[in-house]
C-alpha cells in the first residue's frame, strides 16, 4: 500500500467557483483557494466568480498554458454538470481531458449545510482529496471503436415498424423481431382511431406492406430474442426461430388445412371473443403471409393422432418436425419497442371483469367495434349477441389508484372512451352510453374538441366519480357509482360495461429487458436517459426506445417517439467510430497470479484467463469500468485506470486526516 | 458536542445523484459525512474502509442502487454480499458493524439521501468516538504505507 | 339513498323537452361553473344553475322540478353572457318552468301581494312576474 | 327630427319622470315624439321558450303599427320595453316560420281597430325594417353628441355620475348588440357628453334584483345594496339609471337597504334623460322629482351644476 514514488511533480492548478452566492454564499471560496495555495502538488489557486462562462473557461485555458499545468481542479458545482465543460477547455489548452477533476462544493456542499465554517472546512477537504488523486491521474485516450451499422428492432407494433422503415431509409439495414406470427401489433387491432376516426387497419396495414418489402429491413416473425453481448456499435444478438411448422415461402394461404384442422381454440387476436384453429393466419392481413401451427394446443404434431392438416397441404408446407433454431445477428444499435399489454380485469374483483362476459376491456371493446372483428362491427354483447340498450363506460379502471392499482394516467383511456361512447351512439341511435370519469384529460391536437362532440352531438352522459361496485342482476348488468358534481349517488343498470384499463408494460417484458440490461421504472416501463433531454435514448449506450415500452402513449406520439429514436440511430451511425471510456480495469501480469476470481466478477464477460501465461486478460472493449474486479483482485493486479487503490486510499487520507 | 467524521463512498449512478438531488432541492442535513463517488458501490473493497477507519472515519456510508437497478447489471449484489461477510469481521475486529452501512437509495431519492445522512450522523455521534484500541487492530489489518 | 337514472329513452325524455323548449343544448355544458358564480341570486337558491343543468343532463326531472331556483332566476342573463359554451341558462329555467305550469299552482301569484304595495310597484314588475312565476 | 317614441305603461302611470323627463329634453334637441297610434303594452318579459310565441305579438303589433305610419324607427327608454321589441324583431327577422304566424296573429287582431272601431280590410305584414333603439342610441347616432354638447346650459362636470346598465340593455349580447355586455361604454360616454363626470365601477351591469324585489324582497335588497355600495365607494354622488324597475329597486328600496345593512349610506337615483334636461336647461319643476324617494333634488342645483353663459 505505498504510493509509488513520484517522478516529477505534477503541476496542479485550482479554481475555485463561487457560483454567485450559490458556493460563495456558504462557503469561503478565497479562504479554500488560500488553504490550498501550499498543499502538495498545488502550483496554482484561484478564486471566480463563474467558472462555467466564457471568461471563466478561458482563464482555466490561459492558466493551464501559461503555468504548463498537467492537471486541474475545478471545485464547482456536481461533475454531472460542467465536467464535459472543462474537460473541452483542457483539450483546447493542449491538457489531457482525463486530467481534470471537478470537486462537487455545490450539491454536497454549499447547497445542504448552512454552518459556513463546516462547510468552508468541508470544501477544503473535498478539494484537498481531489488534489490528491489528480497527483496520480494518467493521461488517458478514449478506446476507439467501429461501428456496426445496422439496427435491431425488437417489436414489430406501430413503434417498430416506424423506427424500421426511418433506419432503412437512412439506408442502414434493420433487423426487426416479433414474436408473434404476424407484424402488425396492437394497433392492427384497433377499430377507428381518435380523434380523426381513421380505419386502424387502414393506416396500418400500407405501412405493414412496405416494410415487409423495404430491400434494407429483415423481418423475423415468430422469433424472440434470446440474448445480448458486447456494447454499443457492436452488439451480437441471438435470436430464437420458433417453430411455425410451416414453411411461410410454400404456404399458399389456401385455407384447406384450417378447415380440417378440429381443435378450436380461443382467438387471441380477438381477445377471446372469437375463435381460430390450431393452424391460423392471425388476420386476413397478417404479414407474413402464412399459417402457423399452434403447438400448444395441436392435438401432437404426430401424423398418427392426427395430421389432417398435412394431408390436405398440396403445397406440402406443414413440417411437424420443425425444430427450435437460433440466429444469430450483429447490430450497432437496438431499439425497444416492446408495447404494451392491459391491466388484467381479475385485479378490479369488485368490476366483475372476470366473472361477467359482458364486463369487458378497451381492447375487447375496439374487436366489437371493428368492421374485422368477430361481430363485423355490429356492437353485440359477448354474452348473448344482443344489441347493448345501455353501456356504462368505467375510465381509470386501475389507473391512478395509487392504493390499490397503478399511480400513474394510462393517457389514451379518456380519448378512446370518447370515442368507444360515440361510435356506440352512432351504430346504437337508441342506446345509452354513460362515462364515469374523474377527470377527463385531453391534451393533444383536436382531442378536446373530440371530446366535446361526443358530449353534445352524441349526448353521451359524463359522471364525474369512480365506480364503485359493478354485479348482476339477472341478465343486467348494475353500476353503483356517484356522481361527485350533484353529489348523488347513482345507479345505472346496463346491459354492458367497457372498462379502460390501465396500460401495463408488455407482458413478459421484463425478462426480456434483462436480457438487454436496460433499466426501467418501477413499473416495469423502460426508462430514458433523461426525462426532458433524452426521451428516447436508454441509459445503456446503443438502446434506444419508442412507444409504449417507454410509457402510455397514443399513436401519434408514438410514431413521433418511434421516428426520433431512428434519427437518434442515425446519428449514431453517422460516427466514423465510436469512443469508449478508457477508465478500465487493465491487468497487471506481474502481479496476477490468475485466480479468476476478476472473470467471475465480472458481468460482461470482459475477462477471461490467458491459458498460456496464466494470467488475466481484458477486453478492454467490453469493460465497462465498474471497478467490482478491482476490488475483488486479492493480489492488486486489477487496479482501475485513473481510480486505482493508491488514488482511493490518498483521496481517503487527504479526506480523513485532520 | 462530538462531531463524528463520516466517510461516503456513493455510487455514481444512484446515490451519488441522489446527494446531488439533495443539493437541488436544497434539503439540510448535518456536515460530518464526506463523498468519495465512484463507478459503483462494488468498487469499494474492504480495505478502503478500514483505511477509512484507520484514517479517522467513525463511521463509513456506502451508497447503491437499489436490487435489480444496477448500472453494471449485479455490482449491488456483489457489494451486499461483500459487506455482509466484512460486518462480521468488523466485530471480530473489535469495531461495532453499526459502524458501517450500505443503503441503496435511487437518484430519485434526494429527500432519503438527506435523512439518511441526519440517521447515520445522530447513530455515530450516539456510538462515540471510534476508540484507539479500534484503531490499533485496524492498523493491524491495514499494512500502513 | 341511491338514484336509479332512467335508461335509454326514458332517459332522454326530460332532456330533449327541455332542448326542444329552450332551443338550447344542455350537454355542452360542462359543468364549470361559472353561472353559479356569477349569478345574482345565487347565495338564495337551493339547487345553483349549474346544478340544474347537470340534473338535466342526468334526466333526473323530479329533482329538478321542485327546485326552487327556477323561481329566483330574474332572466338577467348574466350566466348567458359569461357561459363559455354558449349556454342561455336562463331559457333551461324557462323551459323548466314551462314543463312545470300545467302541473302545479302558481309560484306566486297576485293574491300574495299586499294592495299598498301594489299601488307603488312599476307596472313592468307585476307583468314581467306573472308572466314568468303564474300559470 | 321627427321619430316615433314608445314609452311604455310604466312611464304612462308610476314613474313618469322618465317620460317628462324624455320629452322635456328632446324638445330642447328639436326632437318631436311620436307615440304610435292604439300602442299596447310590450309584455314586459320576453318569452324565453320556443313554445310561448303567442308572447312576440305585441312587441310586434307595435312594430307593424310603426311600420304602417311610415316610421323606420322606435325609441325607447325603458330597459324592459327595449329588450322586448328588439328581442321580438330579431326573433321573427331570424325565424320564418314565427314571421307567418305571428302575421297571421296581428292579421285576425287588427280586423276591428280597438280605438276607432274602424274595420279593416286590408292588412300589411310587419316586414322586420323598424329598428328598436334605444334612446341612448338614438342620442348617439342620429342626434349625435356634438348637438348635445353644443345646446349645453349647465355644467354637470362637479357631478360624478355612476351609471347603471341593469341586465336587459346589455344581454343577450347576441340579440341586443348594444355593447360589450362585461365592458360597455355608451353610458359613459353619454354622461360626458352630457357633461357628468362617469364613474367607473364594477358593478354597472350586474341584476339589481329585477321582479325578484316581489317575490322575495330580501334578494333584490342584497343585490340592489351591493351596486349602490359599490358605486359609493367609488366616488358617485348619483346613479343613472334607464330602466324604470332598476329605479324602483335602486331608489325606493333603499330605506330596506339601510335597514338591512347597517354600512349603507344613501346616494340618489336619477334617470340619464333627468340629467339631460337639466343640462340643456330644462326647468327644475319639470323633471318629474317628485317620484324620488331618495331626494334628488341636491343635484339638481345652481351650487352643483351652474349655468353657463356663453
Amino acid at each position: 500500500m505505498t504510493d509509488k514514488p513520484i517522478k516529477k511533480e505534477k503541476r496542479i492548478g485550482l479554481f475555485v467557483c463561487h457560483c454567485g452566492v450559490n458556493i460563495a454564499g456558504i462557503v469561503d471560496v478565497e479562504r479554500v483557494a488560500k488553504e490550498l495555495q501550499d498543499y502538495p502538488g498545488v502550483s496554482f489557486s484561484t478564486n471566480y466568480i463563474y467558472m462555467c462562462s466564457d471568461p471563466g473557461q478561458q482563464m482555466v485555458i490561459d492558466t493551464i498554458k501559461e503555468k504548463h499545468l498537467d492537471g486541474i481542479i475545478v471545485a464547482a458545482c456536481s461533475p454531472t454538470l460542467h465536467e464535459k465543460t472543462f474537460q473541452e477547455a483542457a483539450r483546447l489548452a493542449g491538457l489531457n481531458p482525463y486530467q481534470i477533476e471537478i470537486a462537487n462544493i455545490r450539491e454536497q456542499d454549499s447547497w445542504v449545510h448552512t454552518d459556513k465554517e463546516r462547510a468552508t472546512k468541508k470544501a477544503v477537504k473535498i478539494v484537498k482529496s481531489h488534489v490528491a488523486k489528480a497527483r496520480l491521474n494518467e493521461n488517458l485516450e478514449p478506446i476507439k471503436v467501429d461501428v456496426n451499422r445496422r439496427a435491431l428492432i425488437i417489436g414489430g407494433g406501430i413503434s417498430g415498424l416506424q423506427a424500421a422503415m426511418d433506419i432503412a431509409d437512412h439506408g442502414y439495414e434493420v433487423i426487426l423481431v416479433e414474436k408473434n406470427p404476424s407484424i402488425g401489433g396492437k394497433m392492427i387491432q384497433l377499430s377507428e382511431t381518435f380523434p380523426t376516426l381513421d380505419c386502424s387497419q387502414c393506416i396500418l396495414t400500407p405501412k405493414m406492406v412496405e416494410v415487409s418489402r423495404h430491400p434494407r429491413i429483415k423481418l423475423l416473425t415468430y422469433h424472440e430474442v434470446d440474448s445480448i453481448s458486447g456494447f454499443v456499435g457492436n452488439f451480437k444478438v441471438r435470436i430464437k426461430k420458433k417453430p411455425r411448422y410451416v414453411e411461410e415461402k410454400l404456404c399458399n394461404l389456401c385455407g384447406e388445412c384450417e378447415k380440417v384442422c378440429p381443435q378450436v381454440v380461443s382467438d387471441e387476436f380477438n381477445m377471446g371473443l372469437a375463435f381460430r384453429k390450431a393452424i391460423y393466419m392471425p388476420f386476413p392481413q397478417a404479414i407474413p403471409g402464412t399459417y402457423t401451427l399452434d403447438a400448444e394446443n395441436c392435438l401432437g404434431l404426430n401424423p398418427v393422432r392426427c395430421g389432417k392438416c398435412k394431408d390436405v397441404c398440396d403445397k406440402k408446407a406443414i413440417d411437424y418436425d420443425m425444430k427450435e433454431t437460433i440466429v444469430e445477428e450483429e447490430v450497432g444499435a437496438v431499439v425497444v419497442a416492446t408495447g404494451y399489454d392491459l391491466y388484467t380485469m381479475q385485479a378490479l374483483g369488485e368490476y366483475g371483469g372476470e366473472k361477467y362476459e359482458d364486463v369487458v376491456n378497451g381492447l375487447e371493446f375496439e374487436r366489437i367495434l371493428s368492421a374485422s372483428g368477430p361481430t363485423g362491427g355490429a356492437i353485440r354483447r359477448p354474452s348473448d349477441g344482443k344489441v347493448p340498450g345501455s353501456i356504462v363506460f368505467v375510465q381509470c379502471s386501475g389507473s391512478r389508484d395509487t392504493e390499490h392499482h397503478l399511480p400513474y394516467c394510462s393517457k389514451i383511456c379518456c380519448m378512446y372512451t370518447a370515442k368507444h361512447a360515440m361510435m356506440y351512439r352512432h351504430r346504437v341511435p337508441d342506446g345509452q352510453a354513460t362515462v364515469f370519469y374523474i377527470d377527463v384529460r385531453t391534451g393533444g391536437k383536436s382531442f378536446d374538441e373530440f371530446y366535446q362532440r361526443t358530449v353534445e352531438e352524441d349526448k353521451v352522459l359524463y359522471i364525474r366519480g369512480k365506480v364503485s361496485k359493478i354485479f348482476k342482476e339477472g341478465d343486467t348488468l348494475i353500476v353503483w357509482g356517484v356522481d361527485t358534481l350533484t353529489g348523488k349517488k347513482v345507479e345505472i343498470e346496463a346491459d354492458m360495461v367497457v372498462l379502460a384499463m390501465a396500460m401495463v408494460k408488455a407482458d413478459g417484458v421484463q425478462d426480456l429487458l434483462k436480457k438487454l440490461k436496460i433499466s426501467t421504472d418501477i413499473h416495469g416501463f423502460v426508462a430514458e436517459a433523461h426525462p426532458k433531454l433524452r426521451p428516447v435514448e436508454s441509459l445503456n449506450a446503443g438502446f434506444y426506445l419508442a412507444g409504449c415500452a417507454h410509457g402510455p402513449k397514443d399513436i401519434p406520439e408514438t410514431v413521433a417517439q418511434a421516428s426520433a429514436a431512428a434519427a437518434k440511430v442515425g446519428d449514431l451511425f453517422a460516427q466514423k467510430e465510436l469512443s469508449h471510456e478508457p477508465t478500465v480495469v487493465p491487468v497487471n501480469d506481474e502481479l496476477c497470479s490468475g485466480c479468476g476470481i476478476c472473470i467471475t466478477m465480472c458481468p460482461y464477460n470482459a475477462r477471461t484467463l490467458d491459458p498460456d501465461r496464466g494470467v488475466a486478460v481484458v477486453n478492454e472493449i467490453l469493460c465497462e469500468g465498474c471497478g467490482a474486479c478491482a476490488a475483488a483482485c486479492p493480489s492488486g493486479a486489477a487496479q482501475q485506470r485513473n481510480q486505482t487503490d493508491n488514488q482511493i486510499f490518498s483521496m481517503l487520507r487527504a479526506m480523513l486526516r485532520e | 458536542m462530538f462531531e463524528p467524521q463520516i466517510m461516503c463512498f456513493l455510487c455514481k449512478w444512484c446515490t451519488s445523484s441522489a446527494a446531488d438531488l439533495a443539493g437541488t432541492s436544497r434539503l439540510h442535513y448535518a456536515p460530518n459525512n464526506i463523498n468519495l463517488r465512484v463507478m459503483c458501490s462494488s468498487r469499494v473493497d474492504p480495505q478502503h474502509i478500514l483505511y477509512a477507519f484507520k484514517e479517522g472515519a467513525d463511521g463509513v456510508f456506502i451508497g447503491g442502487c437499489h436490487p435489480g437497478d444496477c448500472h453494471y447489471v449485479e455490482g449491488n449484489y456483489k457489494t451486499l454480499r461483500r459487506i455482509t461477510l466484512f460486518k462480521t469481521m468488523l466485530r471480530d475486529l473489535g469495531i461495532d458493524p453499526d459502524r458501517l452501512r450500505l443503503e441503496w437509495i435511487s437518484a430519485a431519492e434526494g429527500k432519503r439521501y438527506a435523512e439518511t445522512m441526519d440517521e447515520f450522523t445522530a447513530q455515530i455521534r450516539a456510538l462515540g468516538p471510534l476508540n484507539i484500541n479500534e484503531k490499533v487492530l485496524v492498523r493491524e489489518v491495514v499494512k500502513d504505507e | 339513498m341511491r338514484v336509479k337514472l332512467k335508461s335509454g329513452r326514458d332517459q332522454r325524455k326530460f332532456i330533449q323537452r327541455i332542448e326542444e323548449l329552450s332551443g338550447e343544448n344542455v350537454f355542452a355544458c360542462y359543468q364549470c361553473g361559472r353561472c353559479s358564480a356569477g349569478c345574482p341570486m345565487a347565495s338564495e337558491m337551493d339547487l345553483l344553475p349549474n346544478q340544474i343543468i347537470r340534473l338535466v343532463q342526468m334526466g333526473l326531472d323530479d329533482d329538478v322540478l321542485r327546485s326552487k331556483t327556477l323561481f329566483l332566476c330574474a332572466s338577467c342573463f348574466t350566466c348567458e353572457s359569461r357561459c363559455p359554451k354558449g349556454i342561455d341558462i336562463a331559457r333551461v329555467m324557462e323551459a323548466v318552468r314551462h314543463i312545470l305550469d300545467p302541473k302545479g299552482k302558481d309560484a306566486f301569484g297576485p293574491g300574495e301581494i299586499p294592495p299598498e304595495l301594489a299601488q307603488e310597484l312599476p307596472q313592468q314588475v307585476l307583468v314581467s312576474l306573472f308572466r314568468k312565476f303564474s300559470k | 327630427m321627427k321619430i316615433h317614441y314608445y314609452p311604455g305603461c310604466t312611464l304612462k302611470q308610476k314613474t313618469t319622470a322618465l317620460d317628462v323627463s324624455t320629452r322635456e329634453a328632446m324638445k330642447q334637441l328639436d326632437v318631436e315624439l311620436v307615440e304610435p297610434e292604439g300602442w299596447s303594452c310590450c309584455g314586459a318579459e320576453y318569452p324565453l321558450t320556443e313554445e310561448k310565441i303567442v308572447g312576440l305579438a305585441a312587441p310586434i303589433r307595435v312594430l307593424r303599427q310603426v311600420q304602417e305610419e311610415g316610421g323606420d324607427v322606435l325609441v325607447t327608454t325603458c330597459s324592459f320595453c327595449f329588450a322586448v321589441l328588439k328581442r321580438a324583431d330579431k326573433a321573427i327577422k331570424d325565424d320564418p316560420l314565427k314571421h307567418k304566424r305571428i302575421n297571421a296573429y296581428l292579421r285576425d287582431d287588427i280586423k276591428i281597430n280597438p280605438l276607432t272601431k274602424e274595420r279593416k280590410t286590408d292588412f300589411e305584414e310587419y316586414k322586420g325594417e323598424v329598428r328598436v333603439l334605444h334612446l341612448l342610441e338614438f342620442l348617439r347616432d342620429r342626434v349625435g353628441y356634438p348637438r348635445i354638447r353644443e345646446r349645453l346650459k349647465r355644467d354637470l362636470k362637479s357631478l360624478p355620475v355612476a351609471p347603471y346598465y341593469g341586465c336587459r340593455m346589455l344581454r343577450p349580447q347576441k340579440e341586443m348588440a348594444v355593447d360589450n355586455p362585461d365592458s360597455p361604454h355608451l353610458f359613459e360616454e353619454y354622461l360626458e357628453a352630457v357633461g357628468c363626470a362617469a364613474v367607473d365601477y364594477p358593478f354597472k351591469q350586474e341584476c339589481c334584483g329585477s321582479y325578484i324585489s316581489v317575490s322575495l324582497p330580501a334578494a333584490a335588497t342584497e343585490a340592489s345594496y351591493r351596486v349602490l355600495r359599490s358605486a359609493r365607494m367609488n366616488g358617485a354622488k348619483a346613479v343613472a339609471v334607464t330602466c324604470p324597475l332598476c329605479f324602483y329597486n335602486l331608489d325606493h328600496r333603499q330605506d330596506a337597504i339601510k335597514e338591512a345593512f347597517l354600512d349603507f349610506q344613501g346616494i340618489p337615483i336619477v334617470f340619464f334623460t333627468q340629467l339631460l334636461a337639466w343640462a340643456l336647461g330644462v326647468d327644475k319643476a319639470l323633471l318629474g322629482l317628485g317620484e324620488h324617494s331618495v331626494p334628488a333634488d341636491g343635484l339638481f342645483s345652481e351650487k352643483s351644476s351652474p349655468e353657463v353663459r356663453p
